[in-house]
């Protein structure tokens, strides 16, 4: 077990690794550009009415100790890492005098929820079916499913969502196509609520799901058609092995861990799909309030999702990749 | 200079090893020293099972690989002072090798002859077309084939055979004094196998090259060499004329690896038995 | 229970003569690769009329260079024929089975799987699932046919480990945990737990250093004696055939050439290509010097007119190019492809043609 | 080359569709030079005028043709997606190559970044620069920005690919034929990765279309531009579909997801043509 301590520790270091250089470019991208954000925020906000000069400079101040802009770059660039340390990015501009942090936990469950489900469903989906179409390449119904999903795979996430949207929400609107729940109905553990938020939930879910199972189906016929010719599925195969074990326990089983590897990898892209589809479907979620802090011209809140974003996805993945080793016996007792 | 045309001085070559987890060290190659003199072209064997080491040594002998601890001394130079590409190339003028699997050491989307070319020019110096041609056409000769039979080939319309012959012909064409052939024949077929042994023969005699001839096969390593040294995990356990050594090997991981040899002169002598005493061997070897 | 043996080699003493059918028999078996990549179309001859008969208890060696169409004829025998790969024409007759096994329904061939044909390949390596522990394995492969309650099984499981000197603390091992030699030893136990009355091994100890094969040659022996079993055993290496082997059939580029008694192959071998094959071993304490054949095995996508071995023979006559040699009887059990052995080799009709009967029972070669 | 795209177009029928779409939308963005009306302005064509002879793909509620108008958007999206494709190979190929070779220390310094870069989400980072950036947002500053994120993925493929290169035993045949590292690298090792480097090329292109329409959708870009996205975005500010005017959503997505497709299949053909296996049976190998 000393041998997988090391590989935690080794693993976690690349996790900080992550997290510093992700929130050194959100620094550098804010602070070591010729726009000043401040100036940008008083343009925004005294562009349509004149402005005692001393109420801008007075605003001014605020804004800067508000924003943690005050010294020098180096001062800012502690104070910048303090904030991120204990998640905290000030109150919001735009929801004034909510705090950021609480803006975010409030949006997180909403994107959580969201990507796991549509990751799950579509990780699961395309896994089996990516299986069975490599196992069983005469298929003619998986033959056609790999098609279809081939052609849905490379579209990108929003042209997906906005396409699903038009279908479902102009062309035969049977589902709620904006919203996390319905306006009106308080939350709680009511079924009516769930039923609602369950309703909301199915076509943002149906757009990541449609693009999602194309790219693990893809890999995992291929892996898959890789795996049959390895000597211990021909071995069993001879054999008389059951065709079902052979497909489950040999075929199946070596093509998990890297499937799971895949997934940790591509954490980063399925979050950036998830978050685009939650602005398509005016989901509540991480996205959703990034694209409403842009328009307000928030910047405490643009740049503490932009960091968290980085963070959680970095967690997510070493989460996964901390998991992986107990699913290799080959690593397990190396 | 010393007589040596090659020297090694306890030469020590350790890996780290460990995946995903974690970190070791063990050592390819344990301390092995050896010379080949100058002006005395041999056939010398490097013998050994898998693990051994054997091709380790042999990368370090080529350079492509830097000992841990020791030194390999070429006409007294060490390779480690090799550097830069006029050193490199004079040294490759001199040393050559012979690899593996014919069918892989030839680019499989590129002609052949453009390896036996590029060797013309950048380490034989032929300048004009007819000077490569006639460089590549006389190494091609000396191993039986011919420019014709191999100009404007790609490795697939050659045999296996014709393939390790043209590779071995790529490497005379500097007339180097030492070839370091590792495995040469354990990818060729049967039939095809006993021209290459020959040919290492005929190029000791007649061209005067001395040839590191790394193995796991006793009986080829009988069969051509002058002397042999015997390698276990990554040690020299015995070494010494070629006769001497595998007619009588002295250390104990030798006489078991003569032992082990099969002869087809054994057919139909049931020599085939098993020692019931493997038991406790068979057990030793379950977990690593 | 099938009568142990007595002797190994098969030289010198007389054995019984076998009874009924022959563990194998082959007939007249063509297996073509048809394919076509790109808009390249191409047929590969890669088993080319080949009849043989594997009898009871016996280890028949077939030797061969690669590419000589040895591996696709195990493929072929084995009924693990996958396109490309196409069997044309012939029969495959076990003697566990009433009809030829290209016959059996995908169920039938399964149930005779393991229990009554079983193999041990060339992957030695990778033939065990790297996920499942070697318990595991026996239970695919075995438990089906046992018909042993769990705890009966691993006690017979065990007790097969303890016979061929195995512990049974291998069963707990994921196959990385073993070393090489040890894998194909695990191997061996499982390809031989059910008793099969036939066992095809296909190049099982190539991939082994020289120590450990020689054990390893010694168990699968030694197996294949305590189960009576019949065995058809593959590898390009004449050394070990001359250790293993009671039989010996050579083939050269699709066809069988040569077809004897072990020691007799390398006593009087009579093809100039098994001849060349005896002369050029090299052997420990013999430095004389060994002659090399000319020329390149065939491409088997284009091979040569009339006997495929003429453009490299040193005995080649007119009529080696024109017709392809049919095996001949020429000594007892010693079959022969090859005009300049003997005046009595005719030439086999190359085109497709009625089943010529091979002779079933030939009698027991006796070697001076 | 050319032999090889022969062989492609004639026995892949993959390859075939994805060539006759993309050759279809280079048709479409070659158009935009003979168009009548110069690019993104206003008002020259009567409003909502559903498709018709005289305006094939109809016309908007900006006065505008929509398909000579989609003819620009095509062309100035294929060439954010070339641009963006061909930069972040430049890094790509550096840092793959560079750490296949090299290896040891390099090599693990350098896939420690690519992990990290690897998990990066693109997008809030995207947003965080368009924030700052605001009207200053240029197309090619959008271009740097998103290469230097979309590259590790391939990095980290071309890598694997030259480490098992520098192993192959003709490598080895190479440098004692006294081939320089230049020479082994261009004409030894180039014609393995480089058919690697085009497949990835064409998914890379793919996913920086993607990403641009998703900007422009949201209005983060520069929308004075025409692109397929700003297109949409101008469609969705005039409630386009609420208003009936379908045309102007429909044909821009339709071209776009026919430029993914065909895009998309040409990778994969090529994937599956560089696959040793059947590269060397077409070569007429061994069985």
């Amino acid at each position: 077990m000393a041998a997988y301590t090391l590989y935690v520790l080794r693993r976690f270091g690349q996790f900080v690794l992550v997290v510093f250089v992700g929130i050194n470019i959100a620094f550098f991208v804010t602070h070591a550009t010729p726009i000043d954000p401040i100036t940008a925020a008083i343009a925004a906000t005294t562009r349509f009415s004149q402005s005692d000069p001393q109420a801008v400079q007075m605003t001014r101040e605020a804004l800067r100790e508000l924003y943690g802009l005050q010294g020098s770059l180096w001062q800012q660039y502690v104070a910048f890492w303090m904030r991120v340390a204990v998640a905290d990015f000030g109150p919001s501009l735009s929801a004034f005098p909510t705090p950021v942090s609480t803006l975010i936990w409030r949006a997180l469950p909403w994107t959580f929820g969201l990507l796991s489900i549509a990751t799950l469903i579509s990780w699961g989906l395309g896994n089996l079916l990516g299986g069975l179409a490599g196992y069983y390449r005469r298929n003619v119904a998986l033959k056609l499913f790999g098609v279809v999903a081939s052609g849905l795979q490379p579209i990108p996430n929003y042209v997906m969502a906005f396409v699903v949207l038009v279908l479902f929400g102009y062309v035969w609107p049977i589902l709620p196509i904006t919203g996390s729940s319905q306006i009106n109905l308080p939350q709680g553990w009511t079924l009516a609520y769930f039923e609602s938020v369950f309703q909301h939930a199915l076509l943002p879910v149906l757009s990541l799901v449609l693009v999602g199972t194309g790219a693990w189906f893809i890999g995992m016929r291929a892996l898959v058609s890789n795996i049959v010719t390895e000597d211990y599925v021909t071995y069993a195969e001879l054999g008389g092995v059951d065709r079902r074990r052979i497909l489950i326990s040999y075929v199946m089983r070596n093509a998990l861990m890297p499937q799971v590897t895949g997934l940790a990898l591509s954490l980063g892209l399925i979050f950036n799909g998830a978050v685009i589809t939650e602005v398509v479907f005016g989901y509540p979620g991480l996205g959703n309030l990034l694209i409403r802090a842009v328009y307000a011209g928030d910047y405490s809140l643009v740049i503490g999702i932009a960091s968290m974003s980085i963070i959680a996805v970095a967690f997510a993945a070493l989460v996964i990749d901390l998991v992986l080793p107990l699913l290799d016996p080959r690593v397990r007792t190396a | 200079m010393s007589g040596d045309l090659l020297e090694a001085g306890h030469v020590t070559k350790s890996f780290a090893i460990g995946g995903l987890f974690g970190r070791g060290h063990f050592n390819a190659v344990d301390d092995v020293s050896f010379t080949v003199q100058a002006g005395r072209p041999e056939i010398l064997a490097i013998i050994g099972e898998s693990g051994s080491g054997k091709t380790t040594l042999a990368r370090m002998i080529l350079n492509t690989l830097a000992p841990t601890s020791g030194a390999i001394r070429f006409r007294g130079e060490e390779l480690l002072e090799v550097r830069g590409r006029k050193r490199r190339l004079d040294f490759m003028r001199q040393v050559q090798p012979i690899l593996q699997n014919p069918y892989e050491a030839f680019n499989p989307l590129r002609r052949v002859d453009r390896y036996l070319y590029a060797s013309a020019v950048r380490l034989a110096g032929a300048q004009s077309q007819k000077a490569r041609d006639e460089a590549v056409d006389a190494a091609l000769q000396k191993v039986g084939l011919s420019l014709a039979e191999v100009k404007g080939r790609f490795p697939h319309e050659l045999s296996g055979g014709q393939l390790q012959r043209t590779a071995i012909a790529r490497a005379l064409i500097s007339s180097p004094a030492l070839i370091v052939a590792d495995e040469p024949v354990s990818m060729v077929d049967a039939s095809l196998r006993m021209s290459i042994v020959n040919l290492f023969q005929r190029l000791r005699d007649e061209l005067q090259v001395s040839i590191l001839y790394i193995t796991h096969d006793l009986a080829t390593a009988y069969y051509i060499s002058d002397r042999v040294i015997i390698m276990q995990k990554g040690k020299v356990v015995e070494t010494g004329p070629a006769r001497e050594v595998l007619i009588h090997p002295q250390h104990p991981y030798s006489i078991l690896l003569k032992e082990s040899v099969l002869s087809p002169d054994d057919v139909g002598r049931g020599r085939l038995t098993l020692e019931h005493d493997g038991e406790a061997m068979r057990l030793e070897r379950i977990v690593r | 229970m099938h009568p142990s043996r007595r002797d190994n080699g098969s030289a010198g003493e007389p054995r019984p003569a076998p009874e009924g059918p022959p563990a194998l028999s082959v007939d007249n078996l063509r297996a073509y690769y048809l394919m076509h990549y790109f808009g390249v179309e191409r047929e590969v001859r890669a088993v080319d009329d080949i009849s043989l008969v594997v009898r009871r208890n016996e280890i028949y060696g077939l030797a061969g260079e690669s590419s000589c169409g040895k591996t696709t004829f195990l493929k072929t025998i084995a009924a693990a024929v996958r396109p490309p790969l196409t069997v044309v024409a012939g029969s495959v007759r076990y003697g566990f089975l009433d009809r030829d096994i290209y016959a059996l329904s995908p169920a039938e061939l399964s149930a005779i799987r393991w229990k009554h044909l079983s193999y041990i390949t060339q992957g030695s390596m990778n033939v065990l699932n790297p996920v499942r522990r070697v318990r595991q394995s026996f239970i695919d492969f075995a438990y089906r046919h046992m018909r042993l309650h769990r705890r009966a099984f691993f006690a017979a499981v065990e007790q097969h480990l303890r016979r061929l000197h195995l512990a049974a603390n291998v069963l707990d091992a994921y196959p990385h945990e073993l070393s090489g030699g040890m894998k194909q030893r695990v191997t061996i136990a499982l390809a031989t737990i059910c008793r099969p009355e036939f066992i095809i091994a296909d190049e099982p100890t190539t991939a082994l250093d020289v120590v450990v094969q020689k054990d390893v040659l010694a168990m699968i022996r030694e197996a294949q004696q305590q189960i009576g079993s019949s065995m058809l055993f593959v590898t390009h290496d004449m050394t070990v055939h001359a250790n293993i082997a009671d039989r010996l059939g050579i083939m050269y580029a699709g066809r069988l050439v040569e077809e004897a008694p072990t020691a007799e192959i390398f006593t009087k071998p009579m093809h100039p290509y098994t001849a060349h094959l005896v002369a050029s071993l090299p052997r420990i304490g013999e430095q004389s010097r060994k002659k090399s054949l000319s020329g390149a095995p065939p491409n088997l996508a284009a091979p040569p007119s009339g006997c495929r071995f003429h453009p490299r023979c040193p005995l080649t006559m007119d009529v080696c190019r024109e017709a392809s040699p049919a095996l001949t009887t020429l000594a007892p059990g010693h079959r022969v492809a090859c005009y300049a052995a003997s005046p009595l080799v005719k030439p086999s009709a190359t085109a497709e043609r009625a089943a010529v009967p091979t002779p079933r029972a030939e009698p027991v070669g006796l070697v001076q | 080359m050319f032999r090889i795209l022969k062989d492609l177009l004639r026995y892949n029928r993959e390859f075939a569709l994805g060539a006759i779409l993309i050759l279809l939308v280079v048709a479409m963005s070659l158009a935009s030079f003979f168009s009548p009306y110069p690019s993104g302005l206003q008002y020259v064509a009567p409003f909502d005028v559903p498709p018709s002879w005289g305006h094939p793909f109809g016309t908007n509620s900006r006065g505008q043709d929509v398909f000579w108008e989609l003819t620009f958007a095509i062309r100035n999206s294929l060439l954010f997606g070339i641009t963006v494709a061909l930069l972040s190979r430049l890094i790509a190929l550096v840092v793959g190559l560079t750490s296949g070779y090299i290896g040891g220390v390099v090599d693990r310094i350098l896939m420690s970044i690519n992990d990290t870069f690897v998990v990066f989400p693109p997008f809030p980072i995207l947003v965080l620069v368009y924030f700052i950036f605001k009207d200053h947002m240029s197309w090619a500053l959008l271009a740097v920005a998103m290469a230097s994120l979309g590259w590790p993925y391939d990095a980290r493929l071309i890598r694997s690919v030259a480490l098992s290169l520098r192993t192959r035993e003709f490598t080895t045949q190479s440098i004692f034929s006294g081939m320089s590292t230049r020479q082994i690298l261009i004409e030894e090792h180039l014609p393995y990765v480089l058919p690697i480097v085009f497949a990835t090329t064409m998914n890379n292109i793919n996913w920086s279309i993607g990403l641009e329409v998703t900007l422009s959708v949201i209005g983060f870009t520069n929308i004075e531009t025409p692109t397929i996205g700003t297109m949409i975005y101008w469609a969705n500010q005039h409630t386009a579909l609420v208003a009936g005017v379908w045309w102007w959503i429909a044909f821009p997505v339709g071209l776009v997801i026919m430029t993914f497709i065909g895009l998309y299949l040409l990778s994969v053909s090529m994937n599956e043509y560089i696959d040793p296996r059947s590269r060397l049976s077409r070569m007429g190998g061994s069985a």
